[in-house]
């Protein structure tokens, strides 16, 4: 518990990924230490505290790539070089090591930390990468991560449309088990069907409100499950059971909100 | 963490039910889920049933919807957690609303916070809709007008209470603050009132700020502290009550394993809450402190009931 | 334990002083021995000075010579200690005569208990024949009819100040108790009473039960909790007493490193006390946090007043 | 400080070494593993909590042999096998390795903390056992380690007298280096003006009043020295600063009395 004290941290490099989202470069050994999906709890004093995917490592430095939202991306999106943030974490549980051909499925800010999990396949299994964006610009990580297709929604490059048409095609010449995904949940949602009706395995990595990141609050449960600490990357047989999973989310009250 | 998670008391010789009868219901072990922790939905209070808890108890519900505090909310300190949630809730009668839907399988307490007696008469009748107890949240260290503010007063506290149990037919239960040398004082006002249990402790005042941007860590400045750090301050205070009092007292604060669960229990607990264990251990930990607990008394020959208070033998 | 010691502070940076005058007097760092802590006779006094400290506090003294009660004195709990040790001293005219003899090497407090504002005149009296400053113990919250029983009701606490400031030329310092919810209202009690300063905090009531012989296992059942598990309490404390008084506050509670030093400074302490750290880790604590605190005055380029309740800023 | 709890254990063995003394043995392996020298606090439930010396070790049992003297002592001596006894500890710093030919002086109960010491010579050096007591069926330990020489307040065994007063003679023709010591002021005192006036090291077994064991209360204070955690042994050089030692001990309210 003493590790759940944020740890303030220089930026030590920032870059612009797109016109709304940039990433961000810490020294903090113990995030760069952590599993690919696994997230930290990023401080901006005064502003706030939100959860954020690891989406890259070197050394003891980890990245963090953020989409301008509201309040606390915003003022992240205002740090410059040797600006001040705290950060504690690395928490909750991440993706699986790839033991066999597998797709990256990525959405909006979702590639973040399928980035980080890209750059952490050591073994040598063949990783496909499908990338999703509102439009051209908003595309991360294309050629970082070799993908094999991108889509937009509005046409600009790629499929036109959602990158979820698309997997299927990509699904049929290949010899693949298992799709890691991360991104906007009806994106997921439409995974986990074509996972099921083809017998694929799935991880895919999700999001709620995190007030704690800890297991303590309950502002992050999906049904009784705890995203922050039993997630976020959860399998497919779990994700199949939630009777919340792609309807429901929760406001900042407990409230239920149409996803 | 996790290794302070584990039993120190010895474990052999059989295993004997814990399961209980406290105020009317029935509880297949005295390990509840705290308030606040976990169920800020019926899910959640699902899975702590699920995962061994013989009870639950809702987050503090209010008349309204409330967002709670800004961010950051919890910070962890040594053995334990501060935290400043600002009772985030969906709000009485729409917690009331999904609860009823949902078989939760252990007795369901309401918790509840409000501003006057009114409030909290309000509040009793419209959870009693889909509870089985309710327990007076007076005792919340960091909100304004509610929590300790109301519960620090003895004679506003027999007030609210009195209100609360002519609201309802289900029990009622007081939790006390801490944070107050009188906490014997307000246990017996809660007791005049027609509370049919006290809860104590709720988290001790305290706060933490950062050395290198020198601000407050917490959104709302200061918190509650929890975990193994308050266990000996929730020994004592249910020590003193257990000699002030005659209602049965539930046990809270950094019960982690069964050694901290028994001394609870001998100092004078009926049954015991669980809060921040469930984020420093697994949520198993019910199940598993249960099975220490079961262990412990078929060890000693001893039943629940017998070993309610024994500290106290003189 | 000793890896809990470590500076986590950054220790770049030229290293500045951090003497200090506060109270009249000068101190060559604003470390001090707490009361009951290793100085009960003035040869452990001049131990912790020799180790570093700026200046020290006499354990308790009371008219009387008190053995204390009886052992169990202290039992180890998660972050901390429980001690019930019971008031033991020699008596403020036998402690007075023997500290008369030796020079201790920096500024002392004399700290006396008693049970009402005649007794604390008087014992003020006497202390004040060998002392530098006299602290009002109001907080022992394991003594009968001493201690926190004096120290939680602001009339008599704006008495006994009164009366001891009567007493003496010296400063006159009200160690305030955390067990209560009026801190900040006795704390003014003491300023208006004439109290140089107040001094917060002293330990949080707890007690430890034996799970196996089912026995609480100090011999006195309850005591007071100290170490880092109280921390966030004195931060809390500190931070609120800031904002309510406007004399000095001397910060106590889970010193151990710079970190935990510089916390109480932001919270708003101009000096602070250290007690169960020179248990946990080597008397060299009050050297060691005196060079992370001025290492880090030096990187911030502040000076200690300017750290003092820097917290506060909005 | 989690340690510093009373551990409840069963009296394994009890063995009576004098009409006054006896000797208890607890599996207990964090005292069992402890530096000889170093002690433990006992608590008899609903008695009191006293510092011991730990008297020897085998395997994850220890032993300690305790004089009866007052309240607890007389409590322990009642106690039998199965019975049940706190224990807290092991403290302090214990006696250095011996590095040379070395004399084991020891008066009354101080045997106890040197008999585990003896047992605990795993180097080659040559120890010399002396051992005082008030009377024969008091002398500790004397075939244990292998005495050379013994006395008797009473003469009804070895020297007529106090032992310090054969130290001497028995130093006379030999190669010793040090002395390791434990018993009454007195007799350590005289054994420090014989290592000064000879040229030998010396270390010491102290007591005092200890309410806290752990450095915390002060109740053991020599001078500023606190004899629980800093001692209970102490070398010659810090034993001859002291200006308590040998005339003052402190009572539990920390009058001084002459000892
Ligand atoms: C596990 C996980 C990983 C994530 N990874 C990324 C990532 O890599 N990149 C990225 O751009 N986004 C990520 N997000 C989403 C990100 O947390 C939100 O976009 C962000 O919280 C919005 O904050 P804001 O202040 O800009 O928005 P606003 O809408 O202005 O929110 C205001 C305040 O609301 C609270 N808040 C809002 N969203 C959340 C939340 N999810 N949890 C807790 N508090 C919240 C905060 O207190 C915040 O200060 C992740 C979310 C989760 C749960
Ligand atoms: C480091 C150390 C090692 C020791 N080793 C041994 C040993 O191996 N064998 C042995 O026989 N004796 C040893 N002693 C002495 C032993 O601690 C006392 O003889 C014993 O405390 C007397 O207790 P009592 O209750 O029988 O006496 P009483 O005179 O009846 O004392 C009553 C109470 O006074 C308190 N008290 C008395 N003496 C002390 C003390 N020294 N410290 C703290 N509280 C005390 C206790 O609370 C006790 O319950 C040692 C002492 C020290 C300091
Ligand atoms: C994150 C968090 C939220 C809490 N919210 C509430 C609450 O809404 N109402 C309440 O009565 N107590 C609340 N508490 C207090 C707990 O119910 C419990 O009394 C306290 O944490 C001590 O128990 P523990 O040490 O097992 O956590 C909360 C505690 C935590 C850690
Ligand atoms: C063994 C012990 C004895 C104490 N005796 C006294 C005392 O006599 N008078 C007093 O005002 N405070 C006494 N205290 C309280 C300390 O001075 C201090 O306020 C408290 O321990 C918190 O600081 P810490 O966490 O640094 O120990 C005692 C504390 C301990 C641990
Ligand atoms: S964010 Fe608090 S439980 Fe998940
Ligand atoms: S016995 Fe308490 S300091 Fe030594």
């Amino acid at each position: 518990m003493g590790n759940d004290k944020p740890r303030i941290r220089e930026v030590a490099l920032t870059g612009q990924e797109s016109p709304t989202v940039k990433t961000i470069r810490l020294y903090d050994p113990p995030t760069s230490d952590a599993a690919p999906g696994q997230f930290a709890m990023l401080w901006v004093p005064d502003s706030g505290e939100i959860p954020i995917a690891i989406s890259g490592t070197e050394e003891e430095y980890s990245e963090f790539t953020i989409k301008h939202r509201g309040e606390t991306t915003s003022e992240i999106h205002d740090l410059g070089v040797g600006d001040k943030i705290g950060v504690r974490g690395p928490y909750g549980v991440g993706f699986s090591r790839p033991t066999g051909p597998a797709v990256i499925l990525g959405g909006g800010y979702g590639v973040a930390p399928l980035r980080y999990f890209y750059q952490s396949n050591s073994s040598n299994v063949p990783l496909t990468t499908l990338i999703g964006a509102t439009s051209a610009e908003e595309l991360l990580f294309v050629d970082e991560l070799d993908a094999e297709i991108v889509s937009t929604d509005d046409g600009s490059r790629g499929h036109h449309g959602y990158i979820t048409e698309v997997i299927e095609d990509v699904l049929e010449g290949k010899d693949v088990e298992m799709i890691y995904t991360a991104g906007p949940e009806p994106m997921i949602l439409r995974a986990l069907e074509i996972c099921k009706s083809r017998g694929l395995d799935l991880e895919a990595s999700l999001e709620r409100v995190m007030k704690c990141g800890v297991g303590l609050c309950g502002s992050c449960l999906i049904d009784g499950f705890r995203v922050c600490k039993d997630g976020p990357v959860v399998g497919l047989d779990q994700l199949d059971e939630f009777s919340e999973f792609g309807r429901w989310t929760r406001t900042a009250s407990g409230k239920k909100e149409p996803i | 963490m996790a290794s302070s998670c584990r039993a120190t008391v010895k474990t052999v010789g059989n295993r004997t039910g814990t399961s209980t009868k406290l105020l009317g219901l029935k509880f297949t072990n005295p390990l509840f889920l705290a308030s606040g922790v976990m169920g800020t939905t019926p899910g959640g209070l699902k899975s702590a049933v699920d995962a061994g808890a013989g009870g639950v108890v809702t987050k503090s519900l209010g008349l309204e919807a409330r967002k709670g505090h800004s961010s950051p909310n919890v910070v962890g300190v040594d053995c334990g957690y501060l935290n400043a949630m600002g009772l985030p809730n969906p709000g009485v009668e729409y917690f009331t609303e999904e609860l009823s839907k949902v078989d939760v399988g252990a007795p369901v307490f309401a918790s509840i916070f409000g501003e006057d007696p009114d409030q909290f008469a309000k509040l009793t009748e419209i959870a009693s809709g889909a509870a089985d107890g309710i327990e007076l949240n007076l005792s919340c260290p960091h909100a304004e007008k509610v929590g300790s503010a109301v519960g620090t007063d003895p004679d506003l506290v027999e007030r609210i209470v009195s209100k609360a149990v002519d609201a309802t037919d289900l029990p009622v239960l007081a939790k006390l603050t801490p944070n107050t040398d009188r906490i014997v004082d307000i246990g017996r006002a809660a007791e005049s009132g027609g509370a049919a249990g006290v809860v104590a402790i709720n988290t001790v005042s305290g706060m933490a700020i950062d050395v290198e941007t020198k601000r407050p860590v917490l959104g709302n400045v200061t918190g509650g502290l929890s975990g193994r750090a308050i266990h000996p301050v929730a020994v004592k205070a249910v020590y003193d009550l257990y000699e002030g009092l005659s209602v049965p007292i539930i046990g809270v604060g950094g019960v982690e394993t069964p050694e901290t669960a028994v001394e609870l229990i001998l100092a004078g607990a009926s049954a015991l809450q669980i809060g921040t264990a469930v984020a420093t251990c697994e949520l198993s930990v019910f199940r598993d402190v249960d099975r220490g607990l079961a262990e412990y008394l078929s060890q000693e020959d001893l039943s629940l009931e017998d070993l309610v208070g024994l500290a106290h033998r003189n």
